[in-house]
């Protein structure tokens, strides 16, 4: 079946030296004391200093025209960096959405002012997006989004929330989708824009909400009568599901979908090989498989997506397999050891299995759920 | 259900729906201790049931102190309420009557026994006890012992004791208890074997994690229902989406499953404290508790994942607690190790409790 | 939640006898090579000697009156007899039918005739009934069924035909379902009745259904103008379908819903126990966990319905959980040992395996499948 | 994909789609040889692609020969086709010519090598090899051999073996050959080490049941969603249920899956036949041939269970040869052994193949 066909990648031979690079750099930052190892660093990992080194060594906008300050290398290279930042567990949350959506977001429909101006911000880590698309009450029915903008001299005037922004409380912008005309009932997505929205603009208010955990990454955010200039428009008045829409695949097959715990993974790992349990290791094996499968599907569709190639019904499946691996790792780890899972620990295991448990739920929930996921996978191969 | 148990219940649920709130929970979490709760089920008699009267305790059956006890697992009940019933099976199972006032026991079976050496009308203590529910508010602590005279079960106040807070996932206080050359004047001690006493705790640790999970995971199953009634998504009440239905059936079986398991656990446990029911219980529910929560908080989505909502007053803590007093790993291996002196073709005797020819099989 | 409790059954010490006094039985039937142990023998181990000697030994319609052939013994000393074949994969499919359901059914529905004919010839192990509910082309929509009959002199004609009907081929009676008046789309359950249909009459054809394994067990069977004598209806007119349905709790529950494959479990435990693997018998543990949770519940729900309690949405609970049960075990054995299934093959474990992998798929479909049982779940515990 | 690939497939597409027909899988169950399909098969070059000319290949790389054989797995081929090119590719890696006509290799590595004695012209010969595809219809077997001059790959002729029948769970022929004191004159024979041959056949089947198996997933996938496609229940077609559309999605996500690890198999194959990502390969590949067949029977329901449908020659296949060249046990158990050799915190590299500071990881 071509939808479900992925290409194989080989990794040039250049992103090993890319990847020892970067290796070296985070063992100094963990030995400096700078940044610490997390589950799930890509919500819960925010370092503005370490966004800014990122930046300054060409790894944010990887891809991007060098005008813009981007490095011009190939997706495989930022992918590359990618995933060695989530393997450790480094905190990379400040710049990611700005690096994986905003940028590309914006190369492909931003005007020349917008480029100019943003782009080289985020890429030298000092510019964080956040993205403003969930509503309250809306839920996985993202069409039934009500924020609105009305036309004004020289702008737009925002009203209405979104919710559940992640890093909104860190970010300077959010792309916020809003109806520029009043819903039509029998076509839900017409009439939406994406509006560049200053988060520090009179009119916004940005309110916590805390997780379970306790802790803090996910907000509200109110616009009240928030001004936005026309030149803040981005791509075509209307056209902003099919915009908003089109990030997607980007959001869902990257490998943030499949190693949210692979520090825990690794840690289980040491711990099994230091014990010599060989059966534990066994199950090490059967998740080392589903990781290299999952890896490797991911790869494809980076290249795939490079490559104009439609990869939706993919990329989607690629979220939910991975993210249920992701949530399987701690079920699978706290049967094979003895341990405590406490976030105060300080046996790292313990740690990282805490975090684990404690944020899985949300890794089958954020950019689609997997009963949407689901939807659209089903439909996409029955409509071969 | 006898009219006295019933009774008994809804007084329980009287209180635990008073006093047992989403803000005494949540207030319990940043360190408050909930006492109007305590109190209540103190000046109830709630915290002696399933203890005779001649010991001090109020009457009524194990059963029912475990039915209790599944209550407060369904409230969240912030307080060490499993640790004073373990308290009360210990003591009263010696002929001792029960310990007044806040009670705790050691929350893991990692103990070493605390020492204890007369020293003029007292005692010098030394010891450690870690993961403690509630160190920090009760009053007495009891422990395995050692003195130059054997093994006792012993009776700790800790006033003097130094105490290192610590907690659960869920926020439940499991603190450290440190008695570093401590001198106490009074301090109640019984004879005891030290293996059985350790057995007994963890047993009996188990099954009150068994029953304060199958409550919790009531708990959940209310408010998954509650929400798919509430909710709506694309014009209509999620309940009507397939995926959704199949969500709550599974949810229903693990609840119906976690419940028969506390039941019957709970019934073994009367006739034979080291029962093997124990063990498949706490298995079974364990398994349980995580296929609920993750079921859930799919079905919750990211409401569910707040601090505002109170679905996680529950969740949180069927994933400590199963952690405590045995994994269903560290649950197998007692099961395996009765396994390992079966003759051939007899697990089945080992199902049904029957075995062929009257002759006695391994396990119990 | 009230729908969901189940109460504690404590097993009367008289069973204790009973089931030694089965097991004594069964072990030299063994030893005498007239049976063979199989997995999901209620389905696949047909022997007319072996229902002859459960008959003539009390063993079937235990708990019926007396003067109906029955044994007027309790629901818990049935389950007990029909746990422990199960167990030891007795050949058990004959009559296993006509004494869970059509017993059941006629007690409840059956013309004093009825009874006196049919009851005592089933208790002897002699008389067999297969079931006659589903229909081609309907699957899970039972209402759909079209197989109807028209009201001639002093009975009735029926015409259609029935699939999926097991043991069709040894049966000497059928209750079919059928439309006793025309269809109303507005209402598709009325106007149904329960028919005893003589599987010898003429106008009755019965052609097989082999299944993927080669093995005959389901038929089709075709009603072409079969005269059905009034005193054949079972109940009342028009009253087939909300008869039809309160048999499906008894069917739901049972141990036949949990134990099809244990005859695999205890060879596995067996040769675990041999090998002293403690891993593997970690798995057992947890399987044992399982059933017994399963078990307790099943004999809770027996309970219910002895007492008239209504257990229909616990009952498709069971189902629901108990076959998938089943179908784990050769899933976790698989792993757990050195073994080549196959059907063939010398030894127990091997045969077990097979016979467990390829009967598989049909415990999750067979007496309603996973999807619409959760469905009842569902729509039960939503409307609590 | 090369045009020269393209080319070969369609016609190897053709020829399955003409001779692997639902009748000739059936018959061959029963016990007929799939004549017409082989015959055609090797008329059209296609059991030598993959070996270069000079040693009687007809060219094309192992690519394009696996690309046939994952087809075969699509069609139920009931033909050793996996082992005809399993024995070619160890052939053509001593620099041997294949052998001409119906080969086959022993089906699982349980085989002790066959004793040959030099007798005048001849050989006597001596062994037995278990579950052997088709060799009742084979003419060649190649096994490990051993004569005092040390081990051999060894080519026999079938004719005078005696052959038990047996057949795996989906009625592939797998039969046992016996050789007792057979008198051969003529018998190929290269020298080769003992280990490394049955290493090698037992990588080489892993990764023919790999593929052979992705291209039964394939088949599955397609069966079911024509299935969902075309049957109706409760009025309308049964793909718009969430709970099929959710068993599709599944389905979907484990042909990926299978896809993706049989392509990176055969990737690593051509550079490593002892690559880690064979075991990654048949590990996933096995976890997903059970999970399809569970789906796929659960969608089409009691129809998809008899006989009379195609949707068994997939699924009783895959159950077959996931048991066959190792369990996802036995592969596990072979990374957990380069495991065992890895530093600290060096899973990384072995997922990524890069080592820190490019020193050496114990694992290739």
């Amino acid at each position: 079946m071509k939808t479900l066909e992925i290409p194989v990648v080989k990794l040039p031979k250049e992103t090993e030296e890319l990847r020892r690079e970067i290796r070296q750099f985070l063992k100094e930052e963990i030995e400096n004391g700078l940044i610490e190892t997390k589950c799930d660093c890509w919500l819960s990992g925010f370092s503005e200093d370490f966004s800014r080194k990122m930046g300054a060594r060409g790894w944010i906008g990887m891809t991007w025209p060098k005008k813009y300050g981007g490095g011009e290398r190939s997706s495989v290279e930022r992918y590359v960096v990618t995933e060695e930042m989530l393997a450790a567990g480094a905190p990379v949350s400040g710049h990611w959405i700005a690096d994986r959506q905003t940028g590309p977001l914006l190369l492909k429909y931003g005007t020349g002012e917008q480029k100019q101006f943003f782009l080289p911000r985020i890429a030298k880590g000092e510019c964080y997006f956040a993205i403003g698309l969930s509503e309250p009450n809306a839920g996985s029915d993202l069409a039934a989004l009500q924020a609105r903008a009305v036309k004004v001299d020289k702008g737009w005037i925002l009203n209405g929330s979104k919710i559940w922004t992640s890093g909104a409380h860190h970010a300077h912008y959010s792309i916020v989708l809003c109806r520029t005309t009043p819903m039509d009932p029998n076509n839900r997505h017409a009439g939406m824009s994406q509006l560049i929205v200053d988060l520090n603009a009179p009119g916004v208010t940005i309110r916590p909400i805390h997780l379970m955990t306790g802790e803090h990454h996910f907000n509200e955010v109110f616009f009240e009568d928030v001004f936005v200039p026309d030149g803040m428009v981005v791509g075509t008045l209307g056209n902003g599901w099919a915009q908003g829409m089109a990030e997607l695949a980007y959001e869902r097959s990257g490998p943030e979908r499949i190693l949210s715990t692979f520090p825990l993974l690794n840690e289980l790992t040491n711990v099994l090989i230091e014990k010599g349990d060989t059966k534990g290791l066994n199950k090490v094996s059967r998740l080392i498989s589903r990781l290299w499968t999952l890896r490797n599907m991911s790869l494809g569709i980076a290249r795939l997506l490079e490559e104009g190639v439609p990869s939706n019904i993919i990329a989607s499946l690629v979220k939910d397999m991975g993210t249920q691996f992701e949530q399987e790792i701690p079920e699978i780890t706290r049967l094979l050891v003895s341990a405590i899972p406490s976030t105060d620990s300080e046996n790292r295991l313990e740690r990282f299995l805490a975090q684990s448990i404690l944020q899985s739920p949300g890794f089958t929930l954020r950019g689609g759920t997997t009963e949407i996921l689901r939807g659209i996978v089903a439909k996409g191969v029955i409509n071969q | 259900m006898s009219e006295m148990k019933e009774m008994i219940l809804e007084s329980a649920a009287k209180i635990f729906e008073k006093y047992s709130t989403k803000e005494v929970v949540n207030d319990a979490e940043k360190g408050q201790w909930a006492a109007e709760l305590w109190e209540n089920l103190e000046a109830y008699g709630m915290l002696g049931v399933g203890v005779p009267e001649e010991l001090g305790g109020s009457g009524g059956d194990l059963d029912d102190a475990l039915s209790i006890l599944q209550m407060a697992g369904k409230y969240s009940a912030p307080i060490p309420l499993a640790e004073t019933f373990i308290a009360n099976w210990l003591l009263s199972d010696l002929g001792e009557s029960i310990i007044e006032g806040i009670v705790t026991i050691p929350g893991q079976n990692s103990s070493e026994p605390f020492q204890l050496q007369k020293s003029g009308q007292g005692w010098i203590i030394n010891g450690k006890a870690k993961y403690v529910p509630w160190a920090r508010n009760a009053e007495k602590l009891l422990v395995p012992g050692e003195s130059i005279d054997g093994t006792v079960l012993l009776v700790l106040p800790l006033e003097k004791a130094e105490i290192k807070p610590g907690k659960n996932m869920a926020g439940e206080a499991r603190d450290e208890v440190i008695f570093d050359q401590v001198y106490i004047e009074e301090c109640k001690t019984v004879s005891v074997d030290y293996s059985a006493l350790t057995k007994k705790l963890y047993y009996a640790g188990a099954l009150t994690r068994s029953v304060l999970m199958a409550g919790a995971i009531e708990r959940v199953l209310d408010v998954t229902i509650n929400h798919t009634n509430e909710r709506s998504q694309f014009g209509r009440p999620i309940h009507r989406f397939q995926a959704i239905q199949h969500h709550l059936a599974a949810l229903a079986g693990e609840t119906a499953g976690a419940g028969i398991a506390a039941k019957y656990a709970v019934d073994a446990f009367g006739t034979n404290p080291f029962s093997k029911e124990l063990a498949y219980a706490k298995i079974r529910i364990n398994e349980a508790a995580g296929k609920v929560n993750t079921i859930a908080h799919q079905v919750l989505a990211a409401i569910g994942f707040t601090y505002e909502h109170t679905l996680h007053h529950s969740t949180r803590r069927l994933w400590s607690w199963r952690e405590e007093f045995g994994t269903e790993s560290d649950w197998e291996q007692v099961i395996t190790e009765e396994l390992l002196k079966l003759e051939k073709n007899e697990l089945w005797s080992v199902i049904t409790g029957v075995v062929n020819h009257a002759k006695k099989v391994g396990i119990q």
